[in-house]
């Protein structure tokens, strides 16, 4: 690995230089355990850092939305002992550190009714699986935390956790608002698991392995050295990264899935009786959710740390990746400032009506793609065609069905 | 649209043991009404409301009135004519005389089908402390329903018929109906800086009313009640 | 197709989004403290009592506790105690004045029905609303020394009403002067020609000249 | 659970944030005899527009029954007025439905004029007119910002919306003093007359009003989401919707043609030249549309209104200012307000103040057939249909 | 009182460096850690305060005016309404508080946790208001929770609630965590959970919280 690293530029490698020569410092018998414990800590601080700067950027970037400027005067403590104090406001950048400082030093009430183990172990649970997920996103050409085989598997099986946290959050809190949440939480669990899954598995089955690094390094080709052949420049995988889109939306409860949590019906939903620390865990698990999720899409659908041309790859590819990710939870949180809920029904109805055939078919897409990956010539467009074609035919047929009965309407006026 | 009068006798010719009056509003508005008796108020109200040339299917507005006790002083003027033969004296007799108080709901109904209206009718309490029922028109119409459920809260006419007969605007455990002219408030004025005219009286009168308790012993001030219902 | 109407929406957000980055009328934030919006002449949020010089307030306030607006102050949240005596007002006649003049402003609705029922001028709507306390009984009850304020002041909030008003108020005072002197004629020629005569009743001639209003 | 109905006085107990009893965890357990969910929402609570509390009983996320309890701000505004002088009320109609004022104090002047046999300059009519309009713009478009609010939206419709009302809160304000509170008329006239740059500025206001609302159409109204989460919820026909005394646009959404506007033509609206949009099916989506059509033929009245406004005096000159003391009689004045017939039963004794003084609540009414609405759909639909009705705490409790 | 808009000096961060002799001996006597934790823990608090998405009447309206694009509330972190008091700071009593409604509200602010304040917005969260002699309203929010700062108007100007927050943000960052003058949320011997009054035949039971409500001895004599 080291011959590999060492014909890189150096800012590709610098991170990885960074943790060795530390690692270099402790005792020899310390250094197995200090390598991975630097890769936890720089995971896990990492990616709360970069939780802190989604929220202010989240809050900046609705109100912009809206006409607004969003959180824009924090600044900086004044300490005393300082001789200096620095007045300028940061843009509000430190809204979140405010927040979280706020949020740790708040009381914290669990109600006299509650199951207090659950109630205690929810905001945990929930935390601890967002963060597990993060083990295996290539981050980097050379920056990956866990390189597992089954690396996809893995991911869905600690990501789905968090939603049992939701529905243990809901539940010990005995409230009825809660609970009402618990369940919408679980009919959501259930019903977008699947087409989650399922727009993962034909690129599964096209790239022939289960590993996230395998997967990322598959899409590092270029045509005419310039178009990337990112899985989402397929049809297949067009329709697999939008399915893709939906069902983590629905996954993070995010907006127009933000069922369990719905404000304007159920209070706070699942939240309702957590405060101070508590509420901040969840808080932050629904950010780590997405942003977990947000890479898993990167890295399956647009290239993950891949620079989208080869004359670009002088940018270190863990900067690709960040930007990326940064674009998908811009559009993530654009979506939340503009769209509205859905209710439960059609919630489920959406999941099983329309994305799961459609993941089903979009698989059958991905296996003729393969079956024909040796077609060239003109007959490459007549795959590129029959690909097309069987994508958006279902989406039209389904749609229709789907949207059957809801239409905008004409009036008339009295005479 | 027919006037009160034609209305009244058209009501009486169909309901001819009803209690159906006129009632001349004196106002600028001249809005006139009717006074049906309670006994057939819900008939009147569905043949009102279905009869074809009619047809008010729409009851805007219920209000509810209290008309407490009034002395009322008559004044006759008689010609008494001097037994001595002068000229005639005019006597003035006065009589004073208490009319008793009444409750009264006013509804106002409309037509959205021919798009006439109002109709007024009024209903009338026989007093104010225990015969204070009336005829609910909420099965005749919806819109009635909370505006009755109000009148029942803040004045104590209790309709019968009305389906969910409970206070709509005060808590449960509210004795009194406060939209009554003899209504006291609870005794609250601690801290009125700005006092005069009524408001004054009463903050004076819940001072003393401390101090008075406090000379004599810690009791709390019990709120006067009113006639309760 | 379906997606159309979802997608609608986004352009529109996605048009303001950008729009709030050159558009002013999409980015519509006044920045509070640093920034005011600049209120209207006509706001009004709390009443404030005029007086005709900023030195001496309370010898020069236009009140003459005539009750007015005591009485027709919707919340009655204005007491005032008239005064036993009388001083001259800015005509020169002989008027009460209040010794006491307190509004809650804990019960004010600034409905300016005082101000309309006033026959003196001399009750007006100030436009500050910044305030804040701490304890209600004694930051929010104000007397009357809080409540006076200058001509001046009601001039530099209120410039056109305040020029109206004080254009009525010099003819009134003309008028005023017209009569007294008239008066104070007749009274001498009275006097010349009739000695003995009673002193002439009514109006009081000016004790002192009244101040110049700016 | 109560099977009375009766859950006006067992509050504590139904408080949102009591904890859950054990019949509750039961129907988690048992999946095929649960019990019903008895579910208080409000007073506080995001969807409830202000103190609204509705007791709703729930199978699974269905309503079965639905209750509404009112008087969280039962503030005795009718009590007050009974109390007080006629011209004294003016103030306190305009915190009733406190987000159109100017409506409010309209009909509370055509009543006391009705009352006083007062006429009313014509300049002040087409000013009436003028002012109601642009309230109505005001209130339909907030309308429709929270009632997105409450599908769920992270409150941009309402922020555009409210971009909006600033604007026309502005004139209001620069013309009569105050955002909110514009105690502008009077009886007999009104109480200032707006300058000339005001009434340009109004007029340029409203001539670019169509184009927020198609901007705003734009993002709201072809919205797949929004069409399968309104179109069908709520249903009200016409019989129902009449007998229920609903009025306003929640009325002609059922498609009853009848708008106080055209049908009693008061003030000057017999002049102007405006059409009655009408909805089919009552649902909520027609009560939606009812009211961004209403607000383009607002739109149209005011650019009659501002063409035609006559110079002349706004107040008759013969109208007392104070002290109004009304022959004895009684009185009832109705208009169209944004939300409904605002009417107001003033009875006079001679006296100077209102022996008996009634506001006829248009939020109240119109909530008559809330549960009616709400049976059957989910609990997330009956937010959004109390949304669609258009209440006001202030009109609802007095 | 302050009437005067040009008089309310607003500094959100004071000038550094300008310490009297006076603070230096203060901060000397507290320790300097402590004061730095203590600065530290007022200044995240003061710029991150959350009210309770609350709205009573005609001043809630303004309230939503004040969250809205042109006053923006966010600027100060204070968008966030929560609909759960659970995760609130700031309670702003923002319109009528009738009789009927005021023990929810009591029950709402015990249920927000510690430390968290309360703004009367209006005049009748403050004292009733114009609706103040009405049978049915309360005479003052201060008759059961503790008001932090009182914004009088009929309604205030959103102006008037963001300067209100502005004070709140002043009043948290001198909050003191230890000795007499602690913050009241630190304090051992301050009860922040009040009695819910309960509906009686006309009034509440008991009408106010006398631990809580001092009038003067009232001026009408």
């Amino acid at each position: 690995m080291s011959a590999v690293l060492a014909s890189e530029p150096f800012l590709e490698r610098a991170p990885l230089e960074l943790r060795d020569a530390v690692v270099q410092l402790l005792p020899a018998p310390a250094q197995w355990l200090g390598h991975h414990l630097i890769t936890i800590l720089a995971v896990v601080l990492g990616f709360s850092l970069f939780f802190a700067f989604t929220t202010v950027a989240e809050r900046k970037l609705l109100g912009r939305l809206q006409n607004r400027l969003g959180p824009n005067r924090a600044g900086v403590p004044k300490f005393s002992i300082l001789p200096f104090h620095l007045r300028h406001k940061l843009f509000g950048l430190s809204q979140p550190f405010a927040d979280a400082i706020k949020a740790l030093t708040k009381e914290d009430i669990v109600p006299a009714a509650a199951d207090k183990l659950l109630h205690f172990l929810a905001p945990v649970v929930v935390v601890a699986f967002s963060l597990m997920t993060f083990a295996v996103l290539p981050v980097g050409r050379h920056l990956v935390p866990v390189e597992l085989d089954a690396a996809l598997l893995y991911f869905f099986a600690a990501g789905c956790a968090s939603e049992l946290a939701l529905f243990m959050a809901g539940w010990s809190s005995r409230n009825k608002y809660s609970l009402l949440a618990a369940m919408r939480a679980l009919a959501q669990l259930i019903s977008y698991e699947l087409p989650l899954i399922l727009s993962v598995v034909p690129i599964v089955l096209v790239t022939g392995t289960l590993s996230t690094v395998a997967i990322v390094q598959s899409q590092g080709v270029w045509s005419f050295g310039l178009l990337p052949h990112w899985f989402v420049f397929t049809p297949w995988g067009f329709a697999g990264f939008i399915i893709f889109l939906i069902a983590t939306l629905a996954e993070t409860n995010r907006s127009p899935f933000d069922l369990p949590e719905a404000e304007s019906e159920l209070v706070a939903g699942h939240l309702t009786e957590y405060s101070g620390f508590k509420y901040a865990l969840f808080f932050m698990a629904e950010y780590f959710g997405m942003t977990a999720l947000s890479g898993l899409g990167v890295t399956l659908f647009l290239g993950g740390w891949q620079a989208p041309a080869p004359f670009l790859e002088f940018i270190p590819s863990y900067l690709w990746f960040m930007g990326k990710l940064v674009g998908m939870l811009v559009f993530f949180i654009w979506i939340r400032g503009t769209l509205l809920r859905l209710r439960i029904d059609q919630l489920t109805r959406l999941s099983w009506q329309f994305l799961v055939p459609l993941a089903l078919l979009n698989v059958g897409n991905a296996a003729f793609w393969s079956l024909t990956a040796h077609w060239s010539g003109p007959l490459n467009l007549v795959r590129w065609a029959i690909a097309l074609a069987l994508v958006v035919t279902p989406f039209l047929l389904l749609g229709r069905t789907l949207s059957a009965g809801f239409a905008p309407r004409t009036y008339r006026y009295a005479s | 649209m027919e006037t009160v009068e034609q209305l009244r006798d058209r009501l009486l010719a169909r309901f001819p043991s009803a209690a159906v009056a006129a009632v001349t509003n004196p106002g600028a508005a001249a809005e006139h009404s009717l006074l049906l008796g309670a006994a057939q108020a819900r008939e009147i109200a569905e043949f009102l409301r279905d009869d074809p040339v009619l047809r008010l299917d729409y009851c805007s507005n219920v209000t509810g009135i209290d008309w407490p006790e009034k002395e009322i002083t008559d004044t006759v003027k008689s010609t008494v004519p001097d037994p001595a033969g002068g000229p005639s004296k005019v006597v003035e007799t006065k009589t004073v005389r208490v009319e008793p108080g009444y409750l009264e709901a006013v509804y106002f109904l409309y037509s959205m089908a021919l798009k006439h209206g109002p109709v007024i009718v009024r209903l009338r309490t026989a007093n104010r402390t225990d015969a204070v029922t009336l005829p609910s028109l909420t099965p005749v119409w919806r819109s009635c329903d909370f505006q009755e459920r109000e009148i029942f809260d803040l004045f104590g006419i209790v309709f019968s018929g009305h389906p969910d007969l409970r206070r709509l605007l005060l808590w449960d455990e509210f004795v009194d109906h406060p939209m009554r002219k003899d209504y006291v408030e609870p005794d609250d004025y601690e801290w009125e800086p700005t006092a005069h005219d009524e408001v004054l009286v009463r903050a004076k009168a819940h001072q003393a009313a401390v101090a008075a308790a406090a000379a004599a012993a810690p009791v709390p001030v019990v709120n006067p009640t009113s006639s309760a219902s | 197709m379906l997606g159309t109407g979802i997608l609608n929406g986004l352009a529109v957000t996605a048009k303001n989004f950008l729009g709030s980055f050159h558009d002013p009328a999409r980015l519509v934030t006044v920045e509070y403290p640093e920034q005011h919006i600049p209120v209207p002449e006509a706001y009004r949020n709390f009443p404030f009592l005029v007086s005709e010089s900023a030195d001496d307030p309370m010898g020069t306030l236009r009140c003459v506790s005539c009750l007015t607006c005591e009485k027709e102050c919707p919340p009655q949240c204005i007491v005032i105690v008239r005064s036993k005596d009388k001083k001259p007002d800015a005509t020169g006649k002989a008027q009460f004045y209040p010794t006491v003049f307190n509004i809650d402003t804990s019960v004010c609705m600034g409905c300016q029905i005082c101000v309309e029922v006033c026959p003196f001028d001399s009750i007006k709507m100030d436009k500050v609303f910044e305030i804040t306390a701490t304890n209600r009984f004694t930051e929010l009850l104000l007397n009357r020394e809080q409540l006076a304020k200058s001509n001046a002041y009601y001039h530099q909030i209120h410039p056109v009403e305040a020029a109206e008003v004080d254009g009525r108020l010099a003819a009134e005072r003309l008028a005023a002067e017209e009569k007294a002197k008239a008066a104070a004629a007749a009274k001498a020629a009275a006097a010349a020609a009739k000695p003995a005569a009673p002193a002439a009743p009514a109006v009081p001639a000016p004790q002192t000249p009244p101040p110049a209003t700016p | 659970m109560n099977p009375s109905g009766n859950s006006c006085g067992s509050f504590p107990a139904a408080s949102p944030f009591a904890p859950v009893a054990g019949p509750i965890v039961r129907s988690v357990t048992d999946p095929f005899h649960g019990d019903l969910l008895e579910v208080s929402m409000g007073p506080q609570h995001p969807s409830t527009h202000g103190v609204f509390r509705m007791v709703a009983t729930l199978d699974g996320e269905q309503i079965v029954k639905l209750k509404p309890v009112f008087g969280y701000l039962h503030r005795n505004h009718e009590k007050i007025a009974e109390n007080t002088s006629y011209l004294a009320s003016m103030p306190y109609t305009d915190r009733l439905d406190y987000l159109c004022s100017l409506s409010t104090n309209w009909a509370y002047a055509f009543a006391a004029e009705k009352l006083l046999g007062q006429p009313v300059p014509d300049r002040a009519q087409y000013l009436r007119i003028i002012l109601a309009e642009m309230t109505r713009l005001v209130n339909h478009s907030c309308l429709v910002g929270f009632l997105f609010n409450d599908l769920g939206t992270s409150f941009t419709p309402l922020l555009y919306a409210f971009r909006e009302r600033e604007k026309i809160i502005d004139l209001f304000e620069s013309l009569t003093g105050s955002r909110m509170m514009c105690n502008y008329q009077r009886f007999g006239g009104c109480r200032v007359d707006p300058t000339p740059e005001w009434l340009e500025a109004a007029r340029k206001l409203v001539e670019n009003f169509p184009r927020f609302l198609d901007e705003y159409e734009r993002m709201l109204t072809g919205n797949e989401i929004m069409l399968a989460r309104t179109q069908g919820i709520g249903r009200v026909n016409a019989a129902q919707a009449i007998n229920a005394g609903l009025t306003g646009p929640v009325l002609r959404a059922s498609g009853v043609d009848y708008d106080l506007r055209k049908v009693d033509a008061y003030g000057f609206y017999g002049r102007m030249d405006f059409r009655v949009p009408l909805g089919d099916h009552g649902d909520t989506y027609d009560r939606y549309m009812i009211r961004i059509l209403e607000m383009r033929e607002s739109v149209k009245i005011l650019a009659q209104a501002f063409r035609d406004l006559p110079a002349g005096p706004i107040m008759d000159p013969k109208a007392k200012q104070r002290g109004h003391r009304p022959k004895a009689g009684e009185a009832y004045g109705r208009i169209e307000g944004p939300k409904g017939e605002i009417g107001f039963h003033l009875i006079s004794d001679g006296s100077p103040n209102p022996y008996r003084y009634r506001v006829r609540p248009p939020s109240l009414i119109n909530l008559t057939l809330l549960e009616d609405m709400c049976l059957g759909h989910t609990l997330a639909d009956s937010v959004v249909i109390l949304g669609s009705i258009d209440i006001v705490l202030g009109e609802v409790d007095r | 009182m302050e009437m005067n808009a040009s008089d309310i000096k607003h500094t959100p961060f004071p000038a550094a460096g300008t310490m009297t002799d006076a603070e230096r001996e203060e901060l000397r006597r507290h320790g300097i850690l402590l004061t730095s934790l203590e600065e530290l823990y007022n200044w995240g608090r003061s710029n991150s305060i959350w009210p309770i998405q609350f709205g009573l009447a005609c001043c809630a309206i303004e309230m939503i005016a004040a969250a809205t694009a042109r006053f923006d509330i966010a600027r100060f972190g204070a968008e966030i309404f929560r609909p759960s008091p659970r995760q609130a700071d700031l309670m702003i009593v923002s319109g009528t508080v009738t009789k009927k409604m005021a023990p929810l509200v009591v029950r709402l602010w015990n249920q927000m946790p510690e430390p968290k304040y309360c703004i009367a917005m209006g005049a009748c969260a403050i004292s009733g208001g114009p609706f103040k002699q009405g049978y049915n309203v309360l005479k003052g929010i201060d008759r059961f929770l503790p008001v932090d700062i009182y914004i009088p108007g009929c309604p205030p100007r959103p102006e008037a609630l963001l300067n209100g927050l502005i004070q709140l943000q002043e009043k948290i960052k001198g909050e003191k965590l230890t000795g007499p003058n602690a913050a009241r949320h630190v304090r051992s011997d301050v009860n922040n959970e009040h009695p819910i009054p309960e509906y009686g035949a006309h009034d509440l039971v008991p009408s106010k919280n006398t631990a809580l409500w001092s009038p003067p001895a009232s001026p009408t004599t």
